[in-house]
């Protein structure tokens, strides 16, 4: 029967080789999902492709492009050493948004939002800081009354993109979350205290039910759910709110995207300090296993499609940051990289 | 009077043979297909189990900042939430079953044991919805009373361990009740009678007359259930809080092995997804023995009117 | 039943004075104590229905049932599960040709060939795929057929994943049901001069189809609600395919990403209204299953 | 294809042989126990031949062995010659399926297939032997309930299902079944035992029409009934042939004591 199905994979892959290409499949970050479903309803309108993309995480979407098993992947997360090693050829990070984690609360009676320090979440999410109305959170919020309150912290119990921007900032402005729980950015780690709920969903669904609760959801998702959320010290001193894209922005402009086009924004100099980038992954050399130069072409089309203007105008909408000015340049040289067999696509 | 031409080969004997032959192959299929469920998650596990040795299963420390891959916590928790479900769902469905076969009448039998029966048809997903949305702020209702009465230092979360035992608890009931149904259906009327014409009551004709005869039976549908709790995925990871360790109270957040592997399987990479990998082989090798034992039970120990 | 309830009845009538009152007491306690155990059980299933009709109903409209995901929106809303419905069915439909395939000639084996030094074995190996978790399944079919670059994800993929569910509820009911035709229907056929085969398909298997369908309809309504295994085989697809080479979406799939992966409360309830139309599908399922072997 | 078997099929009518069937020290086995033991006995074309003894004396079993029967059954084993026409029907070259299309079989309880309607349980035989003519079918499935005495009482419900006729129809059906392939022997195995009297009757007067096309070798635990309509009668006891005579000599006159004994109801 194995046989059969092959046979009837390579007929059919051959068939499809010599039409027009129309399906293009990728999976990955869940972060950037609603931004891609919109921007891909749009692209089949104005191109007549189906993009199909399954959001199952940025570790799911990287593991998928090292097997081949997808056009392109989506991550929010650069690959690991161990990763890059697995990857069969060189792979592109192609920038495609900016995104803000932001830290989401439920204490009852309270308007006005709180103020918070990377320190501050880092010492919470350490179980260091266990009560709201504890010296290092009054000391930031002069003005507002806290509750004497339990904390609970809640975390993401799936892995996920959202969790590695979040404890990407914690490591670098705590030394004992460094040292404890995680160096860099890392989709799921050992939270030393707290609950976990699956998806932001659950993270929110969490919140919102248990009076003292905090979690961290993306920027998007809380606005969307009208989510009471906190504003953030950035290295300047200044309390951001991530709900501001121009702040997003500024996180990003503030750092020379590199020429690969990975970096990680956290904690940067001016802009809200817990933004990031999700990049869309493909294989620079686009001419392996029975893939076709059509097939590369139609690939590169919509990556190319997204960058533009036409693709970037969904950001706005749903609150992601924009690739413009300097990264955008990056991210088109790096598309403009990708080819077939050493040929040029377009 | 006749004309017996020569037949095709087709209605010979020797067709037999070819049938046969077509007969066993397709059998045999089910022979690879457990060989190829070994094959493939003990080669993708292999390296996790080299690099954690007997700590794999019997370490309680699952990193991956770290990458310390080890299973102990989630087996607890597999069989914590299992046997927590049990303890809920036993009592209940063999009440149920019970109700079913001795006291009600024709006209709500039916009707109840259809309604038993529906959840079992409600799928995974939508208990994992009923989990989050309706079950989770009832158990943290219920901690943020049994806090204000004992003046315990707890967070009323919900989630957790708790809840992980509610919904297989809910989820378990369906299939443990059909069977002891069908078990104490099986007990001979001759059993009542002769405890009846005793002079017993009801529940002494149930309690000396049926259920030593049942309970065999039962046992393995018990079993049978512990088997399918072990299995559930969906529902348990988005109620259990999916914390690696072992639960430290009832309310308190872990995992299983399968809400382990659902919940970080799209992420991992590397040794992590070697050691999921190897977490799907423990779990299979844990939910074959929990059902084997089971068939074993049923079919060993029901034959009607044998004593345990 | 009847007969125990009858003698309930004289028991009473002639016997109550003999009983003590305090095993009178404990007769009634019991009963209610089963009575009550009984309620508690159906709690959950009421709470639950209620819930996913209360929270579905308002998504269900026409358009839910011809669109498809694809036009689904954070930003506009709208959007339907056509994709996930054909999707479904495709799978599932797979899945039963691989199940009824496999399922029923290991069941002939089984019933028709018992004397086989391999019945035992494989008898055994049917239950160790009755046993092993859907989970596991999609992991097996992930690392088979998707890592190996195989067949990629796809429906067909998904199929298979299923079609490994299905395979041993087909084959446990096909040797049921072989097992209960007579004996002298299959000499019958023989003493006609028919090679056994044709005795085994055209009149062995026929007499037992009622059971061998509800067997089917069991698995399909069985795994018809399972995400799990699809979800690192099948994929998901926003848009209507009916290619099975191509990744495909299917109705868990469409509610567990609707309920927690999508953006709006206004999806979240789209979310529930999927789990609506997919329990309705399973309970119908079910009722025909039911149906059928009653009749038999 | 040399089947010696089928070669002798064509001759068959032409064959003078008044002796249609033969055993040459056929015995019998289940595992290690002789069920039947160095049975000889032969039967006449177009005769009626009784099989009686008491339960367990391997009269069904021998009678099961003449088709091959007990190629089903594991762990049963046939030793010496059963000859249809001279042939050995346990030949090595001969095919089972060949020897049961030649010598059909009524069983004890009527066994109609369950799912088939009258029609069809009578087309059976040829249908799914790959008969498709309509016309011819209509034709056998006519001739042969008529054969079984049935046709007049189900000509107008053809289609209705098989199990849907009282017990003796339903006997005769299966014997409208066992005609419709035309067989040369009819292997009855205590075919009226599940049937009321005036059933059991219907089917003993239609044995007599029957010789005419058949040679009937009838397992009957009945002695008026093998007395009826037998025109041999054997005798088994415990896996032995005790006696095979004419059905009239056997009755008035037995060779053998034990014979004797048993149709005089001393033991049974």
């Amino acid at each position: 029967m194995k046989k059969l199905i092959l046979a009837s994979a390579l007929l059919t892959a051959s068939m499809v080789s010599a039409q027009q290409v129309s399906n293009i499949t990728g999976s990955g970050a869940s972060f950037p999902f609603p931004l891609y479903t919109e921007m891909f309803n749009a692209y089949k309108t104005q191109a007549g492709v189906s993009v199909n993309y399954a959001s199952k995480g940025s570790g799911g979407g990287k593991r998928d492009i090292i097997n081949r098993a997808v056009d392109f992947a989506g991550s929010d997360a650069p690959f690991s050493a161990a990763e890059a090693k697995d990857a069969p050829a060189e792979v592109s990070f192609v920038p495609m948004a900016l995104g803000a984690v932001v830290p989401t609360y439920n204490i009852p009676g309270l308007t006005t939002k709180l103020k918070f320090t990377g320190a501050l979440l880092a010492d919470i999410y350490l179980g260091k800081v266990k009560k709201w109305n504890d010296a290092p959170i009054a000391a930031l919020n002069k003005n507002v009354k806290l509750p004497d309150l339990n904390i609970t912290p809640v975390y993401r119990s799936d892995g996920s993109g959202t969790t590695s921007i979040f404890v990407d900032y914690l490591a670098k402005v705590s030394t004992d979350w460094a040292a404890t729980v995680s160096k860099g950015p890392q989709s799921s780690v050992k939270f030393p205290v707290g609950v976990g709920g699956p998806q932001n969903a659950g993270v929110a669904g969490l919140v919102r039910q248990t009076p003292g609760g905090i979690g961290y959801v993306e920027v998007t998702y809380a606005k969307a759910n009208k989510l009471e959320y906190g504003l953030v010290r950035n290295k300047t001193g200044k309390f951001v709110d991530g709900g501001d894209l121009k702040e997003v922005a500024a996180a990003s402009d503030a750092e020379i995207l590199p020429a690969n086009g990975i970096d990680s924004i956290t904690n940067s100099s001016i802009g809200y300090p817990i933004s990031g980038y999700t990049w869309i992954l493909l294989y620079k050399d686009q001419k392996y296993g029975n893939r076709t130069k059509a097939q590369a072409q139609a690939l590169v089309d919509l990556v190319q499609w997204m960058l533009s203007s036409k693709g970037q105008e969904f950001h706005d909408k749903l609150d992601y940051g924009r690739i413009d000015g300097q990264a955008a340049k990056v991210a088109n040289r790096i598309l403009a990289g990708v080819n077939y067999g050493g040929e040029a696509i377009k | 009077m006749t004309t017996d031409v020569k037949r095709p080969r087709s209605m010979t004997s020797a067709a037999d043979t070819t049938f046969k032959n077509i007969i066993i192959s397709l059998a045999s299929l089910v022979l690879v297909a457990v060989f190829l469920y070994g094959v493939v998650l003990i080669a993708g596990g292999f390296p996790a189990f080299a690099r954690e040795g007997f700590g794999f299963i019997f370490g309680l420390d699952w990193n991956p900042g770290t990458e310390k891959f080890q299973a102990l916590p989630f087996i607890a928790g597999s069989f914590l939430t299992g046997f927590g479900a049990l303890i809920i769902a036993v009592p209940l469905s063999v009440a149920a079953a019970l109700f079913i076969v001795e006291y009600a009448p024709k006209w709500l039998a039916v009707p109840v044991g259809y309604m038993i029966e529906m959840l079992a048809a409600i799928p995974s997903v939508v208990y994992g919805l009923w989990g989050i949305f309706v079950l989770i702020p009832a158990v943290r209702s219920f901690q943020s009373w049994l806090v204000g009465v004992t003046g315990l230092d707890w967070t009323p979360t919900g989630i957790g361990l708790m809840s992980a035992i509610l919904v297989l608890a809910v989820m378990v009931i369906p299939y443990v009740c059909a069977i002891a149904r069908d078990v104490i259906q099986l007990v001979p009327n001759d059993q009542r009678e002769a405890a009846y014409a005793l002079g017993a009551t009801k529940w002494e004709v149930i309690r000396y007359g049926i259920l030593p005869y049942a309970r065999a039976g039962i046992l393995g549908g018990v079993i049978l259930g512990l088997g399918r709790a072990i299995g559930e995925t969906l529902a348990v990871t988005m109620v259990i809080g999916n914390a690696s360790e072992i639960a430290k109270n009832l309310f308190s957040s872990t995992a299983t092995m399968s809400s382990l592997i659902a919940s970080q399987f799209g992420e991992a990479g590397g040794v992590q997804l070697n050691a999921l990998i190897a977490l799907g082989f423990l779990l299979l090798v844990f939910s074959v023995i929990v059902n084997l034992i089971a068939r074993v039970v049923i079919t060993k120990l029901t034959p009607v009117g044998t004593r345990l | 039943m009847t007969n125990a309830q009858e003698n309930t009845a004289v028991q009473a009538k002639t016997f109550t004075r003999t009983v003590s009152s305090a095993r009178q007491f404990q007769n009634a306690f019991v009963g209610g104590l089963i009575a009550l155990g009984t309620g508690i059980v159906l709690i959950p299933l009421f709470l639950i229905v209620g819930q996913v009709i209360f929270n579905g109903i308002s998504a269900i409209s026409v358009d839910f049932f011809v669109q498809t995901e694809r036009q689904m929106s954070a930003i506009t809303g709208g959007g339907g599960v056509l994709n996930a419905i054909v999707g479904t069915i495709i799978m599932v439909g797979l899945a039963l040709v691989m199940g009824l395939l496999i399922g029923i000639g290991t069941g002939i084996f089984l019933a028709e060939f018992s004397e086989h030094p391999l019945v035992p074995l494989i008898r055994v190996m049917s239950d160790v795929l009755t046993g092993i978790p859907a989970i596991v399944v999609g992991l097996v079919v992930y690392g088979l057929l998707i890592a190996t670059k195989l067949t990629g994800y796809s429906a067909i993929a998904g199929g298979v994943a299923l079609g490994l569910i299905m395979i041993p509820i087909i084959v446990r009911a096909t040797e049921e049901v072989l097992k209960l035709v007579p004996t002298n229907i299959r000499e019958a056929g023989l003493a006609l001069g028919l090679p056994r085969w044709k005795v085994t398909l055209s009149i062995v298997l026929p007499a037992a189809s009622s059971g061998i369908i509800t067997g089917a309809i069991l698995g399909v309504s069985r795994v018809s609600g399972e995400a799990a295994p699809l979800l690192f085989t099948s994929l998901g697809n926003p848009d209507l395919v009916w290619n099975i080479l191509q990744p495909m979406g299917a109705m868990p799939l469409s509610v567990y990403n609707l309920a927690f992966k999508a953006l709006t409360p206004a999806q979240n309830a789209q979310a529930w209204a999927g789990a609506l139309v997919l329990m309705l599908f399973i309970l119908m399922t079910n009722i025909a299953a039911r149906t059928l072997s009653k009749r038999r | 294809m040399s089947n010696p078997f089928q070669v002798q099929v064509a001759e068959r009518t032409a064959s003078t042989a008044a002796i249609r069937l033969e055993a040459k020290d056929v015995s019998i086995f289940y595992g290690d126990k002789e069920a039947v033991k160095k049975v000889g006995v032969s039967f006449r074309s177009n005769t009626v031949n009784a099989l009686i003894g008491p339960s367990g004396c391997g009269k069904t079993t021998f009678l099961r062995a003449i088709n091959r029967m007990h190629d089903l059954t594991p762990g049963a084993r046939v030793t010496g010659q059963l000859m249809l026409d001279g042939i050995n029907l346990y030949g090595s070259d001969v095919d089972p399926v060949d020897v049961r299309r030649r010598i059909g079989m009524v069983f004890q309880k009527p066994n109609p297939f369950p799912t088939m309607s009258i029609y069809d349980n009578v087309a059976a035989g040829l249908k799914l032997a790959g008969e498709t003519n309509k016309s011819k079918l209509d034709g056998v499935v006519e001739k042969s309930l008529r054969g079984a005495a049935l046709w007049e009482e189900v000509k107008d419900r053809l289609k209705a299902p098989g199990a849907s006729l009282s017990g003796g129809q339903q006997q005769r059906l299966c014997i409208a079944r066992a005609l419709s392939v035309d067989p040369e022997i009819l292997l009855m195995d205590e075919p009226t035992s599940a049937l009321d009297p005036q059933s059991t009757a219907r089917i003993e007067d239609l044995m007599e029409s029957l010789k005419e096309q058949v040679t009937i070798v009838i397992v009957t635990h009945n002695m008026q009934q093998a007395s009826r309509v037998s025109d041999t009668t054997s005798f088994f006891l415990l896996g032995d042939l005790i006696e095979h005579s004419p059905t009239a000599q056997m009755f008035t006159n037995p060779k053998d004591q034990r014979t004797e004994a048993y149709i005089s109801g001393k033991f049974g």
